[in-house]
């Protein structure tokens, strides 16, 4: 709850500092102190379980996944230097605008009752609306801030109708109040099921799963790039940890009332996410659709959900996290907002930037899932789950997928080691945060308890 | 600090060193921290060896780190030190600290030359935690590790575009093997609920039988994939784009041994399967003919030793398929030295003639090159299976056994050492006999090489001599070695197969026989390349089918390509890809193609989102619509 | 009291007789007054009587031509502003019984109230200060 | 009276109905117009639909926290179409047009 606070203060405080022409050069500084604070805040207050009565209940998981949060959008502060320059005056807006994003995910990871889950869910789209959008000058920036706010707040709709039918049945908005329902009523009423099926649907659409993800490209090709590494990183894991934590914390006795519904939407988030990337041309888009395929292996935890399988997605989505944010700090350190880059562009990086060569190699070698990084223990632990499950199909499939999936990696991977087409004058350095990226992807792909401790 | 955990960790240092500040250090320290890391991992494993066997010759799991922990997999980075891994880490760290040191003076010239040693040191790395691991899941990192260095070692000379291709090539077999083997691997996590060798291979009773022929059939293609047997054996002769070194090191002596370790270690499983057993036995004895007919007609002195290589794999698997595990492991420690002792000869006449590898334009080499010419016959003899050099000893104790089981089999195994016997001597005569068939400055160059070179192939040659003492065939009296040391084990002593009755007459016979064919067909080889100074000319009949490789290539091309490549768009893609290969291609493309396909439906038009997130809505509440009201 | 058992008595279908006849009545007139204008009237078409008329002044441009966004500014901040009174109607319904239950629970309603009011201010002088009440 | 029974007046059936109507309307909205303005009054009218149904049910279960997240979803409702009024703006300023299918410049 204190931490909630402290984020949206620290983001008021950057919105005002963002008034003054002085100050404002200073807002970045000024938030990556506050964040590292608050960080080593929610850290030392690890086991200190704060109530905000019946709305947040700031637990292990919500303490942890916060923690994730927390670091993931520091280093994207640290990412975003110059990344605003294109409108001095409203630079303090979105970095404030950011820290709300940051504010909404850490209600939507801390919930106990749905009406904050509504809340993170709205503080952290509707900030995203604007920031997708914040390079008011291009088209693709306000097209992807268009399409993202119409198919969202769509999405919204489907949402609420279904808290609204969870409403009718239970007559409570509160997690655990729907979970002693769910436990005590022997034959449940069908609005509760289409209100769980619906609110599901509200959940893919936020994670981007199929057949509701048509937005994540578009959109994330669209928008700037320090917002499109944020979606695809804080909001994504943030996305993940809020839909297991309403699954598993409500719905978990019902399960074999929706996961064929989710298996579904499984199989096609896989199938359409690693086929669809495998023609991309463009690295932004590339990633884009591996989140979106990256998406079908984290539901596989969450069809899972049934014995605690929150270690593998919290793995999955460290490891997932740390290599996509590196690959998009990549990205930026190469690319600027105008124009798409095409995966052909990394031709002779291995020359002019050998050091940054081998970081992105180790980065996208976690995402291909090739032992030893990160990767492929994520993709075997959820797979593990799953199939302790019972759910073998779906495990197979997602097996053959990801063999379909190391393909575009090696191409971005050869394209990164061909010979430049250009001759290029070396220079060997790479961004901090790729370097912290590439770092994590090794040490916890070496050490996974580390993680897996945490619970 | 175990000794044993040095053992992995001393070439990762080398490699770091190398790999970080290779650029910086001169040429000379950058192969002696290169050799020295292994030599020193060498010397540690000895001395694991002898705490072993002073220690009673007990199993220890030696612990790294806890690796993983969820739920109740608990998976530790740990090592398994017993009498099969301790072989395997022996020939691995030995023949592997002898290849750095050749490599030393192989690659002097080479402006990569820290890059070179620090893959190869990468690759003994993760080779030792391929034997070593005591869980399926540490074994399968080396696997992918070692994968992963061929790769990038067949490729070193990337300026090439055909040999990218050809590591391409080998990776994607590979892949196709790893498929199988991690499907094997999540069959046998949900059919045991682990992954040690412990959890797994002590608990085999009482499971389904057909499971078990599938985890079994699912491991054995992984196997194919890495130990290059039949389908996807075409990636070894491509592999040879690889500096000679390499070819030595993973592609004759280590790496593609790694499908017969895989096997004799889940021996326990693969006895419960006869089923597949026999596949692998069938599987074998096809590659071993197919490989051997195919390297009679070679005339690039890495190609014929890589399909030579290719086809005494064969034959091991043959073994491994009548359940003959030791005679298996026998083969393959003698193989591993006389092919590797082959393989750094080749190169040492390829570093004389300076990169030349036809084998018609050498000839007369004996009086420039008599080191090389001696180890080098050493080997052939070796290999050829004359007695009493090493192949000869474990040749026969395989043959014995294949004869034991199924006399067809065994047919077709002397065959296949028939012919091997004549185009080892063929490549001998034509490379070392009669005159010299080069060009005037290629003569003019021609040198020995520098003792670096050299002291490895002697030691080599020793080996490949003498290796055959570590297992006389029982009637001389001396008990087998190999089979005694295995013995001295519980879990292991089973992979001895002990003849029943009176098999010595026959043995024998065997011996006489395979003998005969051995030395008669080297004498033809003599007779036709060295007396009659024939040459081979352009194939006729059969040998035409035999040097084009049985059209492999073309048919996958014909079968599996032509249809996917009618989409131009699908074409151009690949191109992109840069993947040229047929086994490749038929994956790829389709791929590629359906993407393109899929693609299409991100139709940039909100309207058409929006109607599909209500189609996927529809589908959705359908699709549990009868759930509901169950 | 009378009206609320109206209200809570079930009305039979009969009881809405008098609510047609009438709806009849009144739909024939409209009808007929409008035939009968149509009929009886003299039709004089010129300029004066077609152009819309803006308190005599004759017109120039047309209604579609785009205006200054500040008008658009201030009226989402009007939305915005207004929308957040919502918020201060169940707190409303609260504070009678609060006080009555005591001054603490008044009190701290009264504390909550002014933190809720405190942020809306934060946002009003953050608007202020960034001039989009400016009209020139 | 007060408002409670008088909504119960109504069975609650009926209000599921009006509401799953009005919510169908609105996504029929969505789909088949191509006005963005009139796409935000479809999304509109689902969440009011929304509401309908929430205050039905707060009726009828006698509790009340159904209303106070409809007070929520009103507020929210606001902010987001402040919002996308301002997105709608920039879209109009950039591409001069307000049709949700002129604006495909990203696909594939």
């Amino acid at each position: 709850m204190n931490i909630l606070i402290l984020v949206s203060v620290l983001g008021v405080i950057s919105l005002f500092a963002g008034l003054s022409e002085s100050l404002r050069q200073h807002t970045r500084t000024i938030i990556v102190a506050g964040l590292i604070a608050i960080t080593g805040l929610t850290m030392f207050t690890w086991n200190a379980k704060q109530f905000f009565p019946e709305m947040l209940n700031f637990d292990k998981y919500a303490a942890v996944f916060t923690t994730v949060i927390l670091v993931i959008s520091t280093l994207i502060f640290v990412l975003s230097k110059d990344q605003f320059n294109h409108d001095e005056i409203h630079k303090g807006d979105y970095y404030g605008i950011m820290l709300f994003t940051v504010a909404g995910a850490i209600m939507m990871v801390s919930f106990s009752n749905l009406t904050m889950l509504f809340l993170g869910i709205e503080t952290l789209s509707v900030s995203l609306y604007t920031l997708a959008g914040s390079r008011k000058d291009l088209l693709k920036s306000s097209e992807a801030a268009f399409k993202y706010f119409l198919l969202g707040a769509f999405a919204t709709g489907f949402l609420l109708f279904g808290i609204a039918f969870i409403y009718g049945a239970t007559g409570t908005f509160s997690v655990s109040g729907i979970s002693d329902y769910v436990h005590n009523t022997p034959q449940l009423p069908a609005i509760f099921y289409g209100g769980v099926i619906l609110i599901m649907i509200g959940l893919l659409f936020k994670v981007s799963a199929a057949p509701f993800h048509f937005w994540a490209p578009d959109v994330y090709e669209g928008s700037p790039n320090i917002i499109t590494s944020f979606m695809a990183t804080a909001v994504k894991v943030t996305a993940f940890a809020a839909f297991y934590r309403l699954f598993s914390g409500a719905f978990v006795d019902v399960n074999e009332k929706w996961d064929n519904a989710l298996i579904i939407a499984i199989a096609l988030t896989l199938l359409i996410g690693n086929f669809t990337a495998l023609a991309q041309t463009g690295l932004k888009r590339l990633l884009a659709y591996s989140g979106i395929a990256n998406a079908g292996y984290m539901l596989l935890a969450v069809l899972a959900l049934k014995n605690d399988a929150s270690n593998a997605l919290l793995y999955y989505s460290i490891s997932y996290a740390a290599a996509s944010l590196g690959a998009f700090a990549v990205l930026i350190s190469v690319s600027d907002d105008e124009k798409t880059f095409e995966i052909s562009s990394l031709k002779g990086m291995s020359k002019s930037n050998p050091l940054q060569a081998v970081l992105f190699t180790i980065i996208m070698l976690s995402m291909a899932g090739i032992p030893p990084m990160a990767g492929f223990f994520g993709k075997y632990m959820v797979l593990s789950a799953a199939i302790k499950e019972g759910y073998l199909a779906i495990s197979l499939l997602a097996i053959l997928t990801s063999l379909v999936g190391i393909y575009y990696y090696f191409k971005v991977i050869a394209a990164v080691y061909s010979a430049p087409d250009t001759e290029v004058q070396t220079e060997n350095k790479a961004n901090i945060v790729v370097f912290i990226c590439a770092g994590i992807s090794l040490v916890i792909g070496a050490y996974p308890d580390l993680i897996l401790n945490l619970f | 600090m175990n000794v044993a955990l040095l053992i992995p960790l001393l070439p990762l240092i080398g490699f770091l060193i190398n790999g970080l500040f290779g650029k910086k250090l001169s040429k000379s320290l950058v192969g002696l921290i290169g050799s020295t890391s292994i030599f020193a991992a060498f010397i540690c494993v000895l001395i694991t060896f002898a705490n072993f066997i002073s220690g009673g010759s007990e199993v220890q799991i030696v612990k790294a780190f806890d690796w993983i922990n969820v739920g109740d997999t608990n998976l530790a980075m740990s090592f398994q030190i017993d009498q099969l891994s301790l072989i395997m880490m022996t020939l691995v760290t030995g023949v592997g600290f002898l290849i750095h040191l050749y490599s030393i003076g192989y690659m002097h010239d080479d402006e990569n030359y820290n890059r070179f040693f620090a893959y190869l040191n990468l690759f003994v790395f993760f080779m030792l935690l391929l034997v070593m691991g005591d869980n399926y899941v540490v074994l399968f990192t080396g696997w992918e590790g070692v994968g992963f260095c061929s790769y990038l070692l067949i490729g070193f000379w990337y300026k090439t575009p055909e040999y990218n291709n050809a590591a391409k090539k080998a990776f994607v077999m590979n892949r196709i093997g790893d498929l199988g083997f991690i499907l094997g691997l999540f069959l046998m996590y949900s059919e045991f609920g682990s992954l040690d060798f412990t959890g797994v291979l002590s608990n085999t009773l009482g499971h389904d039988k057909g499971t078990i022929t599938a985890i079994t059939a699912l491991l054995f293609i992984g196997a194919m994939g890495k130990s290059a047997q039949l389908p996807l054996f075409t990636w070894l002769p491509d592999a040879m784009a690889g500096p000679t070194p390499v070819s030595a090191l993973i592609h004759a002596a280590t790496m593609v041994t790694a499908g017969i370790y895989l096997i004799v270690r889940s021996h326990a499983l693969f006895d419960l399967a006869p089923d597949t057993m026999n596949f692998i036995a069938i599987i074998g004895a096809a590659t071993a003919l197919i490989a051997a007919t195919i390297a009679m007609v070679q005339n690039d002195i890495k190609k014929v030793l890589a399909y030579s290589t290719v086809s005494q794999l064969g034959l091991i698997f043959i073994a491994l398929g009548v359940g003959a595990y030791s005679s298996g492991m026998f083969h393959l420690l003698t193989h591993a030295f006389f092919k590797a002792l082959l393989f750094l000869g080749a190169g040492s006449v390829i570093h004389a003639m300076s990169g030349e590898q036809d084998i018609r334009n050498m000839g007369g080499l004996k009086k420039a090159l008599p080191i090389t010419h001696l180890t080098f016959l050493l080997g052939c003899l070796a290999i050829a299976g004359i007695p009493p050099f090493s192949g000869f000893f474990s040749k026969d104790e395989m043959l014995a056994h294949i004869f034991n089981v199924n006399p067809v089999l065994w047919g077709v195994a002397s065959l296949t050492s028939a012919l091997t016997a004549f185009y080892m001597f063929r490549m001998y005569f034509l490379t070392f006999s009669n005159d010299f068939r080069g060009t005037h400055e290629q003569k003019h160059h021609l040198h020995e090489s520098p003792s670096t070179m050299t002291i490895p192939l002697i030691v080599l040659a020793i080996l490949a001599v003498f290796g055959g003492l570590l297992g006389l065939p029982e009637f001389t009296g001396i008990h087998h070695g190999l089979s005694y040391f295995f013995g001295t084990s519980n879990d292991l002593s089973s992979l001895t197969r002990s003849f029943e009755g009176d098999f010595h007459t026959t043995e024998l016979i065997l011996m006489a026989v395979a003998t005969a064919v051995a030395i008669g067909s080297s004498l033809y080889a003599k007779k036709i390349y060295f007396e009659n100074k024939t040459l081979p000319d352009e194939p006729k009949g059969i040998n035409k089918l035999f040097a084009g490789k049985y059209f492999l290539d073309e048919i996958y091309n014909k079968i599996i390509v032509k249809p996917a490549l009618l989409k131009g768009t699908v074409m151009q893609n690949f191109m992109e890809n840069k993947v040229i290969d047929p086994a490749v291609n038929m994956f790829a493309s389709l791929s590629v193609s359906a993407g393109n396909n899929i693609k299409k439906i991100q139709t940039g038009n909100t309207g058409f989102y929006i109607f599909g997130i209500v189609a996927g809505v529809l589908l959705i509440l359908f699709a549990n619509y009868l759930i509901w009201f169950r | 009291m009378a009206a609320e058992v109206a209200v809570a008595t079930i009305s039979a279908p009969h009881d809405y007789l008098p609510i047609i006849v009438q709806l009849i009545v009144v739909l024939a007139f409209v009808g007929g007054t409008i035939l009968a204008t149509h009929f009886l009237g003299p039709k004089r078409k010129s300029k004066a009587k077609l152009d819309p008329f803006e308190c005599g002044i004759e017109i120039h441009g047309n209604a579609r031509t785009p205006f200054s966004i500040k008008y658009f500014l201030v009226a989402i901040l009007f939305v915005l502003f207004d929308v957040e009174i919502i918020f201060m109607y169940p707190w409303a319904v609260n504070f009678k019984e609060n006080l009555s239950v005591g001054f603490e629970a008044g009190m701290n309603n009264f504390i909550q109230m002014s933190i809720f009011l405190g942020v809306v201010l934060l946002g009003f002088i953050y608007v202020i200060k960034k001039g989009v009440l400016k009209w020139d | 009276m007060d408002i409670t029974t008088a909504v119960q007046q109504v069975p609650l059936n009926n209000y599921i109905v009006l509401s799953i109507m009005l919510f169908s309307i609105g996504v029929m909205g969505m789909l088949l117009r191509r006005n963005a303005i009139i796409a935000f009054m479809s999304i509109e009218l689902m969440l009011n639909a929304v509401n309908l149904l929430m205050v039905a049910f707060s009726a009828f279960k006698g509790d009340s926290s159904g209303q106070v997240f409809v007070f929520f979803i009103m507020v929210v409702a606001a902010a987001e179409v402040a919002i996308g009024l301002a997105i709608l703006a920039m879209v109009h300023r950039n591409s001069g047009s307000v049709d949700i299918n002129h604006l495909n410049k990203l696909k594939w």
